[in-house]
């Protein structure tokens, strides 16, 4: 279990990293719901369900979507 | 069964709510939101005499203290409760555009500030706190100008950072004691907070809460957003929300964090707070941002008070709040029409006689002119650090005296302008005689206070008295001790 | 040099974070207040999911705050973005996969949704996590045929305020009551029954319609704001 | 793997995950960074809550069944983070609008250039003109000293 934690927070790190990183927002975006990802795991390692399933939907689902929404009326979507 | 929760419920109700009514009648979609802050300001006011006897605790839907959250109603806390409740009242917004939205907004603010002056849960303070921030964003970018969205955005980002630093204080003293409730904080605090983990914890809460106080290093959305904002917004978020913030920095020094440490760290930022704020304002060439970089150097003064240890600095800097609670907000009345440069106020005093003489009033109690009351409020801050003999302290009263003659120097400059002869190129506009009303009722409120300082000292000073008491706070939450988990 | 100060800072900073995680006293962790509401969560609000009773019993007020911050947001969302133009140029018709798989995941999505709210106070779950997929489910027509209204203005705003007057009139009815604002009322039930944990369920439908439709409302802004050109 | 047991795993993740956040917020300019960062820091900081009163073999705090677990974890901190997840979304696309709007009216998202452009934009509206410094972000600490003193006592 332990190796499995490990491997997950050392994925969500680097693509917290990435995230800041990437020159592509899309990209960056794609990285943020990794961390989303990574986090809503971590949430059912701690025994969290609820936090679990509302970090998956808000923060994967919905944050993810509001970002690609302003991203898209920014001007920052790839190929616009 | 309690009534003062209704201060904060029926703003929130009618907010909701306020859409709909507007569909159904314009007119009393206008009308009900000051009557329901009349009707909260009379619970509010028809309580205030039980508290002087003894504070009250209401439990949120009636569970046990540490399990629930805690109201608790000391004068202290509603003293603020009312003052965000009448101040909104006073100031309500008038936009033309967004009038049912500003409305709501106002009600929101007025719920919620009460709320937050009267709750006595760690995390609820923080919700508290959030929906406040999002609130003062609204109201702010209510004005509909591009400065005024670039203004709400960069406080935004400042509060969202702050807001996070914030909520990883509570977790690291919900890790150190297991509880939230402020009460059982202050049982545990001195046996499992009086540490590294438990001064952390206080940085990181300063600075959440510290970037409505306009604390020193996280103020940088002040002048943007004073001289964005309709004057009425910034009038009630200089003077009556950053009083909040600061009144939830005092509650946690009083009952949780007791670090000598941390008063020196708001000593610290208090001081720089001052020298900044008012060095800024000494060089601000327009009413409005001269204003907002004065009331940073004022919450300095707040910082610095609340850093002298035990009762005296409570009560210096309850004094400071209060006159600064009457204060700024007529001032910020005063800049609506005066928005422009200094320089084009020349003559102004003409076109508006009353708006000048007041302005001079409301400056020269600023600065500390004796009899006024800031000149007992500045007394109260400075004296008791003289009395401590600590070179910091010395050091402090210094910078608060020199910030002084800086006040005088730079208000000087504007009352100047207002009396001079030549007229200015362009005319002057009187100002609203709405907020000329309101900016006199404040400040005949701060004369009057001249002819009963001896009264009104030992009122506040009751007031810091009780809400020092960490012993009655205690008892009065009573919260039940928490045991040991069915750990096998 | 910007970088640099940068650099040093966050490196300060990670070595206090160090020195802090070093102070850490692991030991008290089984001593809290969230281990005395599981002790007496079951007796005193009736709900499984423990969860759901400290949000919306022990915690409730939180979570009233909460849905005005919501509530609120939505509206600055509105009042920001403002209204669009009639003339203002659209985004092109999704396409038939897109449409089709909109109007067959709509009726799915509801059910769904409704399903996570009403079992929130026995599973994993509740009014937050099921709001959000109503508001997806009312999102995604949108996304399918852009310009379209699915749901007249005016009844949404109705549906939101009724939603959070719904909260605090069940608050107040406490307060009629006798109890404190925010009481649980009604008959607590058998633990673990659907029908259960007295007015728990009623709030939950409440935060639900309420996150939903606010939701819902912010994606909607976002996506009718006209885009840059 | 002595030193690495899963508390000290899921306490770098906190940690680091505020530190990725700060240094976004920090480091860089381009608005949407910032609020990337601000997210991280969120998430960082809803992390660190949750492991607050983390007991290893604890399970979820429902009761399934009738079936009480010897010991539930701590639900306390799970209320709060759900709640502080739905804050946090509300602010997200509340600063999402803001930066379209932002963007709209001045063409840009480097927040170093919306601060001169605010600053203009104040200075303007109050009738003062700026020293046209393009090089440096309009400081009001950084004005010309001078100017202002001499201005204001030639007049």
């Amino acid at each position: 279990m332990e190796v499995v934690v490990l491997v997950v927070v050392i994925v969500m790190l680097l693509s917290a990293v990435a995230v800041l990183l990437f020159k592509d927002f899309l990209a960056a975006l794609a990285a943020m719901s990794v961390v989303s990802l990574g986090l809503s795991f971590l949430f059912v390692v701690v025994r969290a369900p609820d936090v679990a399933m509302t970090e998956a939907a808000i923060g994967a689902g919905l944050s993810s979507l509001l970002f690609a929404l302003a991203l898209r009326r920014l001007g920052l979507w790839r190929g616009q | 069964m309690n009534l003062l929760v209704l201060m904060i419920a029926l703003p929130l109700l009618t907010a909701f709510l306020l859409s709909s009514i507007n569909r159904l009648s314009t007119f009393a979609a206008r009308v009900i939101g000051p009557l329901v802050l009349l009707a909260t300001a009379a619970i509010g006011l028809s309580v205030w005499p039980q508290l002087s006897a003894a504070p009250q605790a209401i439990q949120w839907g009636g569970f046990q203290a540490p399990l629930g959250i805690t109201l608790y109603a000391d004068q202290f806390a509603l003293l603020f409760a009312l003052a965000m409740t009448i101040g909104t009242l006073l100031l309500w917004p008038r936009s033309t555009e967004n009038q049912l939205r500003s409305s709501s907004l106002a009600l929101l603010l007025a719920g919620t500030g009460s709320g937050l002056a009267l709750s006595g849960d760690l995390f609820n303070i923080y919700v508290f706190y959030e929906l406040m921030t999002v609130v003062s964003y609204g109201l702010i970018a209510s004005r509909g100008t591009s400065g005024s969205f670039a203004s709400t955005l960069r406080y935004l980002v400042i509060s969202g950072f702050g807001a996070a630093l914030a909520l990883a204080g509570i977790a690291l003293v919900y890790q150190a004691t297991g509880t939230l409730n402020l009460a059982q904080l202050a049982q545990l605090a001195p046996e499992k907070l009086n540490n590294l983990q438990g001064f952390a914890a206080f940085v990181l809460m300063l600075v959440g809460f510290g970037v409505k106080a306009e604390l020193f290093p996280v103020n940088m959305w002040v002048p943007e957003v004073y001289a964005t904002a309709s004057s009425r917004v910034s009038a009630l978020l200089a003077g009556v929300v950053s009083k909040l913030a600061l009144l939830i920095i005092m509650r946690l020094l009083i009952l949780v964090f007791h670090q000598p440490e941390a008063l020196t760290v708001l000593l610290v930022l208090g001081i720089l707070g001052v020298a900044t704020g008012e060095l800024a304002a000494w060089r601000a060439r327009d009413l409005n941002r001269m204003l907002a970089f004065s009331s940073i150097g004022q919450l300095g003064v707040m910082f610095i008070a609340l850093s002298i240890p035990g009762n005296a600095g409570i009560f210096a800097a309850l004094a400071v709040m209060v006159h600064h609670l009457f204060l700024k907000p007529s001032m910020f009345l005063l800049a609506e029409r005066w928005g422009g440069s200094i320089k084009a106020l020349a003559g102004a005093a003409k076109t508006s006689p009353v708006g000048a003489a007041l302005f001079v009033l409301l400056s020269l109690s600023l600065i500390g002119v004796p009899p006024l009351p800031g000149f007992w409020a500045k007394l109260l801050v400075i004296m008791p650090m003289l009395a401590l003999d600590q070179p910091l302290y010395y050091f402090a009263a210094f910078v608060i005296l020199a910030a002084a003659s800086l006040e005088a120097n730079y208000l000087f400059r504007v009352v100047m302008k207002l009396y001079e002869k030549e007229p200015a190129a362009t005319p002057h506009n009187a100002h609203a005689t709405l907020d000329l009303a309101t900016a006199v009722f404040l400040g005949a409120g701060l004369v009057a206070s001249v002819f009963m300082l001896v009264p009104l000292a030992d009122r506040l000073d009751g007031i810091a008295v009780q809400a020092s008491d960490v012993s009655t706070y205690i008892q009065t939450v009573a919260p039940q001790p928490l045991e040991a988990g069915r750990v096998q | 040099m910007r970088r640099f100060t940068a650099a040093l800072f966050l490196l300060g900073l990670g070595v206090m974070i160090a020195a802090i995680y070093q102070h850490i006293d692991f030991s008290n962790t089984a001593v809290n207040a969230g281990q005395a509401i599981n002790a007496v969560a079951a007796e005193e609000t009736g709900a499984a999911n423990f969860v759901t009773s400290v949000v919306l019993a022990y915690r409730g007020i939180d979570t009233l705050l909460e849905l005005t911050i919501l509530f609120t947001a939505a509206m600055i969302g509105g009042m920001v973005l403002g209204r669009r133009r009639v003339d203002a140029p659209r985004d092109p018709d999704a396409g038939f996969i897109l449409r089709t798989g909109a109007d067959l995941l709509f009726p799915l999505l509801l059910v769904v949704g409704l399903y996570i709210i009403l079992h929130g106070h026995l599973t994993p779950g509740g009014g937050f996590q099921g709001g959000v997929i109503l508001a997806a489910a009312f999102f995604l027509p949108l996304l399918a045929r852009p310009g379209i209204t699915l749901i007249d203005q005016r009844v949404v705003s109705l549906v939101e305020g009724l939603a959070g007057a719904t909260f605090i009139s069940i608050g107040l009815l406490a307060m009629f009551d006798g109890k404190e604002f925010l009481t649980p009322l009604l008959d607590k039930g058998e633990l673990g029954a659907l029908i259960s944990a007295g007015t728990l369920p009623i709030l939950y439908l409440a935060v639900g319609i309420k996150v939903g439709s606010e939701l819902a409302g912010l994606l909607a802004h976002l996506a009718e704001a006209e885009a840059l050109d | 793997m002595d030193i690495l047991d899963s508390n000290t795993i899921l306490y770098i993740a906190a940690f680091g995950l505020m530190l990725i956040g700060i240094s976004g917020i920090v480091i860089s300019n381009h608005l949407m960074r910032i609020i990337f960062g601000i997210a991280l820091l969120e998430a960082g900081a809803n992390l660190l809550l949750m492991l607050s009163t983390y007991h290893e073999g604890a399970a979820a705090p429902i009761i399934v069944d009738g079936n009480v677990p010897a010991m539930m974890a701590d639900p306390v901190p799970q209320a709060l983070v759900l709640t502080a997840i739905v804050i946090g979304v509300g602010i997200l696309a509340l600063a999402l609008s803001l930066a379209i709007r932002v963007q709209r009216a001045y063409g840009t998202l480097d927040m170093r250039e919306v601060r001169l452009k605010l600053e203009q934009e104040i200075s303007a509206d109050a009738g003062i003109d700026m020293p046209s410094s393009s090089e440096k972000p309009a400081d009001i600490a950084k004005v010309p000293l001078n100017s202002v003193v001499q201005q204001e006592s030639g007049s």
